[in-house]
């Protein structure tokens, strides 16, 4: 408690700037700064090869891009502020995408889109129960979800499956004017997440349990339920993922979610963003941030066609570097590593 | 309004509790007294939920409860303030004093009202250092400790549960708070109170229940009793000599320790001098700097400026592992955060110091542990066993035992005996007074200032983050209280 | 104690339980027994029902062409045809001087095979001076990011866009959005459009099986046990390749003992070769998928003291090795990496007006016994394809890590 | 409670359910296959679980500090990758100084880890995750793909070769890592480790450099993943892949044998012996003849379930402990 201890004397000035500043944290600014700062850095380097980087069609590429990413992402980023974790979003994209494919060719649209969400919610709904009811750290509660998963589709799915109607395909491709629809669905989905751990009591516990579980649960929060129910808002965000795959690609693919590593790549995208991966501090809102940062760095990679093996270097660099500099911010003499 | 009877509850056969009854009426303070293990833990915990007893009934104004979550409890009215805050660091207060039940307004958590509401309960509590917005991690302990009780008031509790809620508190916020309870039961509150500190509890309470062993000895009335017949009741025992006798006076020995013009951030113009067989005290409030100046000379939070000598070297130690190597030991305050690894057996906690700085002549073999061990007279029931499941009281003798072992010149010592049972205490400060006799430098910090004074042969005071002044042995509690006070410059406010 | 706290002891307890029953009561099964798949005719015993992806009409017509002599130069088999069908591309003809601008979508270079090729096509592409830019954009397996990049590079002023698709199916939409903009060169895998100028790709998975698994029926005693060794289901050219092997045995009558995914990890193969001799006493024969593991496979055999029985693998470098050098009997069917030289040309006589097959079919060489030599080259990294048609490219070895 | 009560379910939740698991796996192996069990079978099956042993091993430390390594996977492959690349270009080299060379490499992986996890405080999970795309990107980068070499038999003897013409190499090296490990854990180092992982504060009060264990760790399972991809290499020679999904199948490994993610509880030879049982439980699927596309399945549904046996029992404990460490607050 000593660290904790402070003379109070010293206190009010700190204090009344913190009541004064409105709420979005540093990180969430943060890392918006950055994706514009590497879209400028981006500019100056395609242009000085010659290359435009700043084009309607570069900068709706870009978007485009963010989509399947930050839908999982977002997703992730409220398990992860639960003090939570979901390595099983990738395998569950996959069999999203095959389930939606395989009802549309056989069903009708809705009965598919039924079909995935309820899978997804199943799938959330076993990793939040694992996790606090069987106590299995989340870690390898959803890695073991994630085996589970990766054998249920290697044992009936042999590639490609299924066929997506060309209507349904219009959520993949269609665009109103230069923006494409899924956009909206990545941010009505964020809008929605961003009120939910915002301004809801779900949310407000959501933070809690994140922070300290001992104490939101000392103070009446049903923590179980909402580790559970961050679970399954996760899942359906894969779902959503695997719905706009599936709407992209035309067909399920196994490796839909897996090529693309959607379980480590989103969860790099959570803690780009300036969530803390122990939980209770953060948002969806920098975690879109993130997702936009490594889509800018993706396209001007691309555009200078830079070697993928070296994308990778990159990325590794970039990630924990941005996590260095935030932990750089939030290193407070209090600061407990309990 | 309360009644509780025949709770039981056992733990892997374990049986904690049987049998207790109790019982609370509107309006009164109800102490909780007994020592380590007696139960009160359980009992609160039961009370708030955290458990669900085996046998026995809970009956709030005639209706029957049995809760599985703390939200049940909270429910039916209790509210509980935990020892260790169950606040949330880096959410408001307001967040914190409405959490797990926000306010909302179309489904959304309406943070308007609940702003006003804990200003409101704040202003109450004549309390203008915080505000809804503030963080809680930019708040003092005592400051932490009113947000706990706005939390518990915002819930429109009837039955208040106060788990040791001094046992941060230097004597003058003790003071503060014992006028908070007061207001608080006139407005008819019914208010549990546990506490190991008598004078609180006499200071306070209606009725005082002792428990003992899972069982309940029996329930007092605060006016017809007085403090020998409770402590008596707790320990089953009279207790003798509370402080052992001091060396007398004897020849301090030499020079161990000393600090010139030392300071950091928190304090300044440190200039003492530690010799050896002398047990000296630091007094001062909470906040004045005592746990800073311990820390400071263990290099934790070090010295920025002054110079510092150990031994008659010139060191300021940067860090505790430099502290160490000189000589210097530190029992912190914070035993289960800082003290010991809780998962680790009682020899890897004693032999930690030693194996992390090894250092020849020092004992890293078990043979010596047991020796250890009992010199600090620990009761437990192996030397593998894991410390978590020792008491309070033998943690601390675990923590001092691996002090000992790294063979210590000067053994500074942050509230030794905070949580610590009588008994316990007792041994503590025996061996205490021993080790000064073998010739060790000795400082204690505690906010129990008899036991401070029972125990310094002088006493430093501390205020504002300076030594403010040094007081003979046996100084009156009075005469401490207005250098920490800063003589009639009272501190309004500081806590 | 609660019932609450014993379920959390028992529901783990009896999960456990179960899963190794669930292991334990397989035993009862014979051998390979099939997996419950989604549908298809009830599978010969021993091999497992046949895939969904099985199409007769398109085995047959793979089985067909290996027999057709391929027109075009000798020598140089990526520019060689099977029965071609020629288009007019006169509409393609590019317009004016300047220089050409290529563009090309890969699925990505994730395993030897592909960054063997994309080296052959870069190579290709320096051949030819008009070609002034040459873009690649790599989907790293990603057929979302490749969609994003086909889109990308039609909207760039390319000439002529190659692409190697990550998915069959998925890039559909993707490639006829791009087909009405510039004239699309689709290569190795298809799509399920014939929007494309043309589609390269070798006879393909039924013929690469086929002649692997007729090896084998001609090299081992009937009723022989055979390993199968796959990389990982659900990948479709891979499925085709088993699924004519499967054929292929069936008929023959030899015994298909075990089908195991070793996912392309040669130390799991050699788990998975070591654990199939132990469970059936021996194996008289291995059919592997493709070449990446079948070196393990080998040592394999080596370690646990027996003869290397009659393998097949793929015309990759260190397989190559061991066959010479431990006189195997084998044979390497290929899925040959000078496939990607042939989409640069195509796309060179595209812009020029000349005529292309719709669909190019190149020869699918096979490495035997008699042709190792001519095949086999000291000095080449292990994991080079000896089927690159890259040795008289500008800068072989070294650009392709050989030494001379 | 008496002592021994206690000391018996501290010794289950401590271990003792992977123990369980590698006996009821071991003998199920033994009655799918009678032959399991003679010498030249059984040190087979040693030899291969030995790399996977031995990540355990090196998991174990870094994760009983509190840290996670994502990145031994990224190690394995690329010191197999760089070997060969090596080889490539010194075809003459020794085989002891390519050995050592990358297990100085896999140490200074593990160091840089370390050093920015201690020092930058960034999480180890973001930390590895990083150094795993770097490492990763960059042998790819430098090798453009695959690498130009390949593994002499000499280098190849220690995952390979026999050593008396009856003990694998392999399993000796195991052994010594395995022996080295307890060792370590025994030694004054190892119990301030644990206690590091248990109360990082506790152990930087009592002198502990903490920064410096937790460094020293990752440089360890750095250095145990290098070794590792000698004995992968040497077992199966080149591949792009050899140590895809390592870090997982170590993690997993370590958490089977009771160690608790976040550090202090647990042992290493519970770790070890939850890498065997891994290993024994792949080796049974492979023998029973399941389908290869639901082992994945099964090793899930195994994984989780061992796991909530433990935390079950632990569960119980820890309330048992809240109410001590309650009791003794009051």
């Amino acid at each position: 408690m000593t660290a904790l201890r402070h003379d109070a004397s010293t206190r009010p000035l700190a204090e009344a700037l913190r009541t004064a500043r409105p709420r979005p944290t540093g990180p969430v600014a943060g890392v918006w700064l950055a994706a514009l700062a590497v879209t400028v850095a981006g500019w100056i380097a395609v242009a000085a090869r010659g290359g435009d980087f700043l084009t309607v069609t570069n900068a709706v590429t870009i978007l485009q891009n963010c989509v399947a990413l930050g839908l999982v992402a977002v997703g992730q980023s409220v398990v992860v502020l639960s003090g939570s974790l979901d390595l099983s979003v990738a395998y569950l994209i996959s069999l999203g995408t095959l389930v939606a494919a395989e009802t549309m060719e056989s069903g009708s649209v809705l009965v598919a889109v039924v079909a995935v969400l309820a899978l997804c919610a199943a799938v959330g709904l076993a990793n939040g129960l694992i996790v606090t009811g069987l106590k299995v750290n989340a870690f390898i509660a959803t890695l073991g979800t994630a085996f589970i998963l990766r054998g249920w589709i290697e044992d009936n799915y042999t590639g490609p499956a299924g066929k997506v109607p060309a209507s349904f395909q219009h959520l993949g491709y269609d665009r109103i004017g230069p923006v494409p629809v899924s956009l909206f669905l990545l941010l009505a989905i964020t809008a929605a997440l961003w009120l939910t751990t915002r301004r809801t009591r779900l949310g407000h516990h959501m933070y809690a349990t994140g922070g300290d579980e001992h104490a939101a649960r000392l103070s009446g929060v049903r923590t179980r339920r909402t580790v559970v129910t961050a679970h399954l808002l996760c899942s359906l965000c894969a779902g959503a993922a695997a719905l706009f795959l599936a709407a992209r690609l035309g067909a399920g693919a196994p490796w839909a979610g897996t090529e693309a590593r959607y379980d480590l790549e989103s969860i790099a995208a959570v803690v780009l963003g300036g969530t803390a991966l122990a939980g209770g501090r953060g948002g969806v809102a920098g975690t879109l941030g993130g997702v936009l940062v490594l889509a800018v760095l993706d396209s001007v990679f691309n555009q200078l066609s830079v070697d993928p093996f070296f994308k990778n270097v990159v990325r590794g660099v970039v990630i924990i570097a941005a996590v260095a500099l935030y932990a750089r911010g939030r290193r407070t003499p209090q600061e407990r590593t309990a | 309004m309360l009644t509780m009877q025949g709770v039981s509850k056992s733990f892997l056969g374990v049986r904690v509790l049987e049998g207790v009854g109790l019982d609370l009426e509107a309006g009164e303070v109800h102490a909780l007294v007994g020592e380590n293990g007696a139960g009160k833990s359980t009992l609160m915990k039961i009370l708030a939920g955290e458990h669900s007893p085996d046998a026995g009934t809970l009956t709030i104004d005639g209706t029957v409860h049995s809760f599985s979550h703390p939200a049940q409890a909270q429910a039916a009215g209790i509210g509980i303030i935990h020892q260790e805050f169950a606040l949330l660091e880096h959410r408001t207060v307001a967040e914190n004093v409405f959490l797990g039940r926000e306010p909302t307004r179309y489904g959304l958590v309406d943070r308007r009202t609940m702003e006003r509401r804990t200003a409101e309960l704040l202003a109450e509590l004549d309390e203008t250092g915080i505000t809804p917005r503030t963080s809680v991690h930019e708040l003092s302990v005592a400051r932490r400790q009113t947000v706990e009780i706005v939390k518990a008031l915002a819930s429109d509790v009837r039955i208040l549960v106060m788990d040791e809620p001094t046992a941060a508190l230097a004597d003058h916020e003790v003071d503060r708070l014992c006028a908070l309870v007061r207001r608080l039961t006139a407005r008819g509150l019914g208010i549990l109170y546990v506490s190991h500190r008598l004078r609180e509890v006499f200071d306070l309470s209606r009725r005082i229940t002792v428990l003992k062993d899972g069982r309940r000895v029996t329930t007092l009335v605060t006016r017809d009793t007085d403090a020998d017949t409770v402590v008596r009741a707790m320990v089953g025992r009279e207790l003798g000599a509370y402080y052992p006798p001091r060396a007398g006076p004897q020849e301090p020995g030499e020079v161990r320790l000393t600090v010139h013009g030392g300071g950091n951030s928190r304090i300044s113009g440190i200039d003492l001098a530690l010799r050896a067989g002398e047990v000296v005290g630091v007094a001062g409030l909470q906040g004045s700097g005592r746990s800073c100046l311990a820390r400071a000379l263990f290099g934790a939070d070090p010295f920025t400026t002054g110079t510092m000598t150990v031994g008659g070297e010139e060191l300021r130690p940067a860090r505790p592992r430099e502290a160490v190597r000189a000589g210097i030991a530190l029992v912190t305050e914070d035993r289960k955060g800082e003290g010991l690894a809780l998962h680790q057996s009682v020899t890897d906690n004693a032999l930690l110091v030693t194996r992390a700085v090894p250092a020849r002549g020092r004992p890293s073999v078990r043979r010596e542990v047991t020796a250890l061990l009992e010199r600090v007279r620990l009761h437990a029931h192996g030397a593998d066993q894991q410390v978590q499941y020792l008491s309070g009281g033998n943690q601390q003798k675990v923590v001092i035992a691996k002090w000992l072992a790294a063979r210590p010149r000067v053994l500074l010592f942050d509230e030794p005996t905070r949580g610590v049972d009588v008994g316990a205490k007792a041994a503590i400060h025996t061996l205490v007074r021993e080790l000064a006799r073998e010739g060790l430098a000795v400082l204690i910090i505690s906010s129990e200032l008899p036991e401070l004074i029972g125990m310094s042969d002088r006493i430093l005071v501390m205020s504002e983050g300076r030594l403010a002044g040094e007081l003979p042995a046996g100084a009156t509690e009075e005469a401490v209280m207005r250098v920490a006070t800063g003589g009639d410059r009272a501190r309004e406010g500081a806590a | 104690m609660s019932t609450r706290k014993f379920t959390h002891v028992l529901a783990p307890v009896a999960a456990l339980l179960g899963a190794v029953l669930l292991v334990g009561c397989t035993s009862d099964t014979p051998p390979g027994a099939p997996a419950a798949g989604p549908s298809g005719s009830p599978g010969e015993p021993g091999s497992g029902e046949q895939s969904k992806f099985f199409d007769r009409a398109e085995y047959e017509r793979q089985l067909g062409l290996a027999e057709v002599t391929p027109q075009g130069p000798a020598g140089k088999p990526w520019e060689q045809m099977l029965r071609p069908k020629l288009v007019d591309t006169a509409r393609y003809r590019k317009k004016g001087g300047g220089g050409i601008r290529l563009c090309f979508s890969n699925a990505g270079v994730f395993n030897p095979w592909r960054q063997v090729g994309l080296k052959n096509m870069r190579a290709e592409a320096a051949l030819h001076k008009e070609i002034t830019a040459f873009t690649v954009l790599d989907a790293q397996g990603k057929d979302d990011k490749q969609i994003s990049d086909i889109q990308e590079l039609a909207g760039q002023d390319c000439d002529a866009l190659i692409v190697s698709p990550n998915t069959t199916a998925t890039l559909t939409p993707a490639v006829e959005q791009a087909c009405g903009k510039v004239p699309v060169i689709v290569f190795d895998r298809g799509v399920e459009t014939d929007c494309a100028v043309t589609f390269i790709n070798p006879i393909g998975g039924y013929g690469y099986g086929a002649v692997a698994a007729d090896f084998l029926v001609g090299k081992v005693k009937p009723k022989g046990k055979i390993l199968a060794l796959r990389i990982s289901p659900g990948v479709d050219v891979l499925e085709t390749r088993w699924s004519a092997a499967k054929l292929a045995f069936d008929r023959s009558g030899l015994d298909v003992v075990d089908v195991k995914f070793t996912d392309g990890d040669p130390a799991r193969t050699k788990a998975i070769v070591t654990d199939a001799l132990t469970r059936n006493g021996d194996i008289d024969g291995v059919w592997m998928d493709s070449g990446a593991t079948s070196v393990a496979a080998v040592e394999a055999f080596e370690d646990a003291g027996r003869d290397v029985p009659p393998i097949t693998g793929e015309d990759q470098q260190d397989f190559l090795q061991v066959w010479k050098e431990k006189k195997l009997t084998a044979i390497a069917p290929s899925y040959p990496t000078f496939q990607w030289r042939t989409p640069v040309i195509a796309a060179l006589r595209i812009l020029k007006g000349q005529q292309v097959p719709k669909e190019w079919k190149l020869p699918q060489p096979t490495v035997t016994q008699d042709t190792l030599d001519q095949y086999y080259r000291p000095g080449m990294p292990p994991l080079h394809y000896a089927m690159c048609g890259c040795e008289n490219l500008p800068g072989f070895p070294q650009k392709w890590g050989g030494e001379k | 409670m008496t002592t021994v009560g206690r000391r018996v379910l501290r010794a289950l939740t401590t271990g003792t359910p992977v123990h369980l698991l590698l006996g009821v796996l071991l003998a199920a192996l033994a009655l799918t296959d009678p032959g399991f069990y003679e010498p030249d079978r059984f040190l087979s099956f040693v030899k291969r679980a030995a790399p996977l042993v031995i990540l355990a091993a090196g998991q174990y430390l870094v994760i009983v500090c509190g840290e996670f390594d994502l990145s031994v996977g990224a190690i394995v492959t690329a010191g197999v990758v760089v070997a060969a690349e090596l080889y490539g270009s010194f075809p003459a080299a020794p085989w002891p100084l390519v050995t050592v060379v990358l297990l100085l490499a896999g140490a200074l992986a593990g160091l840089v880890s370390g050093l920015i996890t201690t020092l930058l405080r960034v999480p180890s999970f973001i930390t590895t995750l990083g150094m795993m795309l770097i490492l990763e990107g960059a042998v790819f980068f430098w090798t453009g793909g695959s690498p130009h070499g390949s593994l002499p038999p000499e280098f190849r003897r220690l995952g390979r070769g026999t050593a008396f013409g009856w003990l694998p190499w392999a399993v000796l090296a195991c052994l010594v890592a395995g022996l080295v490990a307890v060792r370590l854990m025994r030694s004054d180092f190892g119990r301030t480790l644990l206690a590091t992982g248990d109360s990082e504060r506790a152990a930087a009060l009592a002198g502990v450099r903490v920064a410096r264990a937790r460094t020293i760790a990752f440089v360890l399972s750095g250095g145990a993943a290098a070794l590792a991809a000698v004995l992968v290499g040497g077992f199966s020679g080149v591949s792009a892949q050899a140590g895809r999904g390592y870090e997982f199948e170590a993690i997993t490994a370590v958490v089977l044998g009771g160690v608790v993610l976040g550090g202090g509880r647990g042992s290493v030879v519970a770790a070890m012996a939850g890498a065997f049982s891994l290993q024994a439980l792949f080796t049974l699927l492979n023998l029973q003849g399941v389908s290869g596309a639901l082992e994945s399945t099964v090793q899930g549904v195994i994984v989780i379930a061992a796991v909530a046996l433990g935390a079950a029992d632990w569960s119980r404990l820890r309330r048992r402990g809240t109410e001590s460490t309650g009791a003794k607050a009051s």
